[in-house]
């Protein structure tokens, strides 16, 4: 549309829906690798290509950097159109709805200039460096520091549960620019290369055999000054940008995603085919068992639309988002219970010589609190309820207003 | 509770809950004597700001505030239901429910959805029978066709309002399937004796039907009409857990109010970590309490064919974890939660009794793996 | 025995023995009021005043004070001798195993001589005045105060959760004698007459309509100079002794009482007799539940078998007994839930019109946080495991070393 | 942990403790090999520390550190534990504690015994069958008489250690009852497959029997001895439990040790009320643990008629419990509990395996409920 009038949602869901069938295959049709591995990410830039070709990509970014400069309502349109269709969902997480926002947010003319259009011609993936291996919940307390050497920052430290950081090209990350104020005020947000000299990268294997996340240690790592995203020193401002953008992608609520839906690295069995191979659907215990798990699953999701919906309209502040949270990850630990339970005499030995559905019941099992400390603990969101939902005294916290460096910490 | 209430619906919502502070204050139900029933005057009252009329159509003389009835009628449950309020509003509104879904069906029950509407009569649905668990389509009492009509045998129990209801729905085996009948509690052959009620405000009773004639007029619907049942306790159950959600947001707050007011060693205990983290998981519970009774109180008004599976969660959920909430909120008290004079136990037998009614929550559970095809 | 040698306890057993055979009612064949009405408490003075007079009183009481001055094996010995026979188990807590003691401990020469051998012979009774109704967990933060008017202490104030108050004719009760000092430090212990002037009782009503506990209110009541128990401004170590022998008491280990066990206020369905009652035994989900009870209610005793054993042995310092505390609560807690979920369509409404066995189930269920908090909440009892047995910080406390008239009060 | 061991038996455990951290420490089972089994000659040198002969009467080459077997089996059972071992200690020794029960009163295995007590040979008892629940007394392998002996076809599965066991013993449907054979596992027709294990340091496969012939010498006891089923189980059960006793003791320590050293906002983890207090409910947990199984073992020792109702009390107990504890310890640990290369999973897995064999807590609680003559 370059006559500069904006085409109707109506009419622009039609050419999508005429596009799609035309160029996109369908979902049921390819077997996507699972997430955790490269091949995953190749096949997800492809698409990503496609998209933009098809001039589908980057819906709500301004035109001026590549996107459509469309509305939220023609990105709906568009997620709705493309159900059923491979979508390269990898690119969701963090690239297009979490880092790439928080640079159009945040960054210098150049980062938007050089980065947004490569993300959505799909030659290039974001990523974050965030968390460290020190840190925990208390993310600005984090150690990696970032010193000024003439006109080149010098990176030393070490990062850890960055997702999908082994295909990113970029990453934005956080560190420590000034120990000798309290932790909130001397932190700086870099956007660096993820493979540059003095970066070494390991996979996190986790206790289910997947990889998604990676730990990065960092041996005097140069940038130059124009790596810096937003202020010096000014980090925090930055990375809490960067957060409510990953609340509202986690929440289903990004207008920047492609497609709708995450890419599992691992598609557990639910608690019914678990019911079914181990030939329990017939006993009145597992029925109950199944039942218990369905409705508290339906529940979470009764509860995250009302939640959503109570937010959006100003009847519930923003943190009351980690009610839905709280649901989900109880949900979901219920989920594994079940499974486990239902998988009964089954549940740690397979029937052959590969896992199968039940031994799959055991795997997820050992995972189980992956969904209560993903995204922040259940811990930080009771505190978050009690404090700012509740109004309730805050807890007490050894650090506030004192100097990083002179700051307790642990051995762990 | 609900955010999005319209003008109209909040000014009924508050119609009711002044005219339930006024006339049963929780100290007036503490004290309520076990063989009384509730006000007869007080129900009419209730029955003239529209308590009974919303599940009946206009032409049949009911109507409702919003248009949509379910939903009205759960927000006055949640209003009762924080007020522990005594009445036949369950008992009325499920019959109701039933002879709307069979009318037209069947002989005409026209007069007895008028004497109802306008408070005048009471109904109850008596469907337990004594020692059994639920399984309304299952009846043991029998009606037999005998000169014209049927002849009622058998007992039915946990009957709610039995001493008060002036017309029993009845749920029998006739040799065509499962069959309703309206009968007048007057007649000949039908007796009731009080059972002891953990609940305070609601009054139960066993009644006996004893060679029991009615004629054919009395029958609801047709036999074999298993939605007219399901219709009936899909209703019941959401003005269960809607009572339920406005009895726990009241104790919520009140235990809230408690922890920020009590101190020990010289701090509220509302600013002790373990405590934060009980209120946050119990604040969760009762958002999803709401969010499931809403969600299934939208899917009845729609009589969705669907509906049975949302009304079914609800009760799963809200039955079990409104306890959990409700002990949560006596430990947190501590002692004084304990007491007699404390009106926490009020709503604690409120929400016991109505877990045990109408499917327990582990009945629900299994109807929902039938739901799931499993 | 009064030629100053000690009697063997095997000798003691077997005249025990033949004693009781012929003094005492069988316990099978007398029903015993509930343990909240006065009628039961004049049939407990009774039974007293005949072992007083069978010289079976007081086993380890001094024999200067009316007691027999023998040894716990001998008290122990009586004991088993005495199961089966009906027993004065109302005075047992807290006349004979907690006040009583703390008197023999902490009081003067005139009260023990005063005290000790009336409640031997069944002639007193007596009662604690400890919690207070803005408490809590918190007891030396205590309100009541006592004033000096020349050699008259002046009390004013409340308690409540006086077990058995109204049946006492003395109580030990602390209060405030100086609020300029830390909490501890201004607390007095006092012997007062339950009756006298000034004192109004009320029967607290439980909500399963027992009410053994009382509340107290205290206005201008005068006590003499000789009423205090210990130091003035040192109750708190009164206190502390005689809140060591509740906890001995209900451990069972206290070496002062007669007969073994509590005479319950109410005796409630077991799950098992609930099953029945519901004519639900067979279905095997009522069958799960209660084994799972079973398995519970067996390892708590278990639980506190081992860990009185351990403290015994010096194994694990005393604060342990919280242990067998919190897996008792647990244990009532699932005992409670079990049986209302048993009795399942039937617990809210009985059979007739008086509760029956499936209405007590339901009422038992109203009383189910009762175990969690007698004698001390099992907040309190996490609070003592995690920092005195785990050795984790101990909570922040506003008002530790601070005058206690200057320490924030709340309003409930 | 049990604070109460005798000099001889504090060396015992020293000794299984150090023999087991220098060969087999976690890292080694974390990259153990899916397909290897343990090391053969290791389980020899644990058998000349005594942990085969621990069931054994002396006069058959047995014997134990304090006289009292089952107890000493389950003090090394939780050093075992502790280490998430890997060996056929519950293989072996619940095998002995068969044959040691039947000793007498059918074909003699002295020799059997003797090379499972010098650790030469290893035995298992194959008891599930594939796709079924546990029910030992009703097998669907079949023992048919024929030639002098029996023809034995069926599938065994979840068979421990079954690819490295010398000796199978089979439980088995014949015309007199259920009956026991010892079977090699070199005899013909007896073929062995594989099956993925959620432990990782133990080795479950599938054991087909077709028509395999053994003689009458091949049988243990005499058909229809439940008493026997039921002593095997007993001891697998007490085993199991103490396994995991010990490994809950090390993994509470670890983390522990980790809400003391790991610091957030300034303060270490340890000092959140909220935290500390799970910390409190896990040790009591822990202790009841401890107290359970102690006293299954002690029965089980005793041989005593009554000792079912501990030892399913323990499984009962232990068998969910264990799990709410490890679980919360990931949960206080976060994410790197949940990574491959942290050792929490090893001790999850081993829980996990334990909980669902030799009957699940359901399995066990419906059993103490038979036993209370309900």
């Amino acid at each position: 549309m370059t006559d500069g009038t904006t085409e109707s949602v109506e009419s622009f869901r039609l050419r999508a829906r005429a596009w799609l069938a035309a160029n996109m295959p369908r979902a049921e049709e390819s077997a996507p690798a699972p997430g955790d591995e490269l091949e995953a990410w190749h096949r997800a830039r492809e698409l990503q290509r496609k998209l933009y070709e098809g001039g589908f990509a980057g819906i709500c970014y301004p035109a001026e950097y590549g996107g459509l400069g469309l509305t939220p309502a023609h990105q709906r349109a568009f997620t709705e159109e493309a159900d059923g269709y491979e979508m390269p969902l990898l690119l969701n997480i963090p690239t297009l709805s979490i880092c790439l926002p928080t640079i159009l947010d945040m960054g210098s003319e150049e980062h938007k200039r050089e980065h947004i259009g490569a993300v959505l011609r799909g030659e290039e993936v974001l990523v974050q460096f965030l968390s460290e291996p020190s840190g925990g919940s208390d993310l600005a307390g984090l150690l990696t520091r970032a010193e000024l050497d003439g006109d080149t920052w010098i990176l030393n430290g070490a990062k850890t549960w960055s997702s999908s950081a082994y295909a990113g090209d970029y990453a934005l990350c956080l560190a420590r620019t000034d120990p000798t104020v309290p932790k909130h005020h001397g932190l700086t947000m870099f956007l660096m290369p993820t493979k540059g000299e003095g970066i070494t990268m390991n996979r996190v294997a986790m206790v289910d055999g997947t990889a998604e996340f990676c730990e990065e240690f960092f041996d005097n790592v140069r940038l130059p000054a124009s790596a810096v995203v937003g202020e010096v020193n000014g980090g925090w401002a930055v990375a809490t940008r960067q957060l409510y953008h990953e609340r509202t992608a986690m929440g289903g609520g990004s207008p920047y995603v492609s497609g709708r839906g995450f890419a599992p690295s691992r598609k557990l069995p639910t608690p019914i085919d678990v019911a079914r191979a181990a030939g329990r659907a017939g006993d009145p215990e597992v029925r109950e068992l199944i039942g218990e798990w369905l409705a508290t699953s339906t529940v979470s999701g009764q509860t995250a639309a009302r939640v959503t919906r109570a937010i959006a309209g100003g009847h519930l502040p923003p943190a009351a988002a980690s009610l839905m949270r709280l649901m989900g990850a109880e949900a979901m630990r219920l989920e594994r219970d079940v499974a486990m339970r239902v998988a009964g005499a089954c549940a740690a030995v397979a029937a052959g010589d590969e896992p199968g559905v039940l031994g799959e019941a055991g795997i997820g099992y050992l995972m189980r609190q992956g969904s209560s400390l993903g995204g922040g603990s259940v811990e930080m969101s009771r505190n978050i309820v009690s404090e700012r939902l509740l109004g309730m005294p805050r807890e007490y916290a050894a650090d506030r207003g004192v100097p990083f460096n002179q700051v307790r910490r642990g051995r762990a | 509770m609900d955010p999005e209430l319209s003008p109209d619906q909040k000014l009924f919502e508050a119609a009711a809950k002044d005219f339930l502070d006024k006339e049963y204050p929780l100290d007036r139900i503490r004290r309520m004597d076990a063989g009384a029933g509730f006000d007869r005057d007080w129900w009419r009252r209730g029955a003239e700001l529209g308590w009974t009329a919303m599940l009946v159509p206009e032409e049949l003389g009911g109507g409702s505030v919003s248009g949509e009835g379910v939903r009205d009628l759960a927000l006055l449950a949640e209003v009762l239901g924080a007020g522990v309020a005594p009445g036949p509003l369950l008992a009325t509104n499920t019959v109701l429910a039933g002879l709307v879904a069979a009318h037209g069906t069947g002989p005409d029950h026209s007069a007895a959805i008028e004497s109802l509407v306008s408070g005048e009569a009471v109904a109850t649905w008596a469907v337990y029978e004594p020692g059994r668990q639920w399984a309304p389509l299952e009846p043991g009492l029998t009606a037999r066709p005998a000169e014209g009509g049927f002849r009622l045998d058998g007992v039915k129990d946990r009957v709610e309002a039995a001493g008060d209801a002036d017309l029993f729905l009845v749920t029998a085996a006739t040799p065509q399937g499962t069959a309703q009948f309206l009968v007048p509690a007057a007649t000949p052959g039908v007796t009731v004796e009080r059972q002891w009620s953990l609940d305070l405000a609601r009054h139960h009773g066993a009644v006996r039907f004893d060679g029991v004639r009615v004629d054919e007029a009395a029958m609801v619907g047709r036999p074999g009409a298993g939605e007219v049942v399901e219709r009936q306790t899909q209703v019941a159950l959401v003005i269960q857990c809607a009572e339920v959600c406005g009895g726990l947001d009241r104790v919520f707050e009140m235990t809230t109010q408690w922890a920020r007011d009590r101190y020990t060693f010289g701090r509220p205990i509302a600013s002790y970590q373990a405590l934060k983290h009980r209120f946050a998981d119990m604040r969760t519970w009762l958002e999803a309490c709401h969010a499931t009774t809403a969600a299934a109180a939208s899917a009845v008004q729609e009589g969705s064919a669907g509906a049975a599976e949302p009304v079914s969660t609800a009760k799963s959920y809200v039955g079990d974890r409104s306890l959990a909430i409700l002990q949560d909120c006596v430990q947190i008290h501590g002692g004084i939660g304990l007491t007699w004079e404390h009106d926490l136990h009020l709503y604690l037998r409120r929400a016991t009794s109505n877990r045990s009614l109408y499917g327990t929550p582990q009945d629900h559970r299994r109807r929902l793996a039938d739901l799931a095809s499993l």
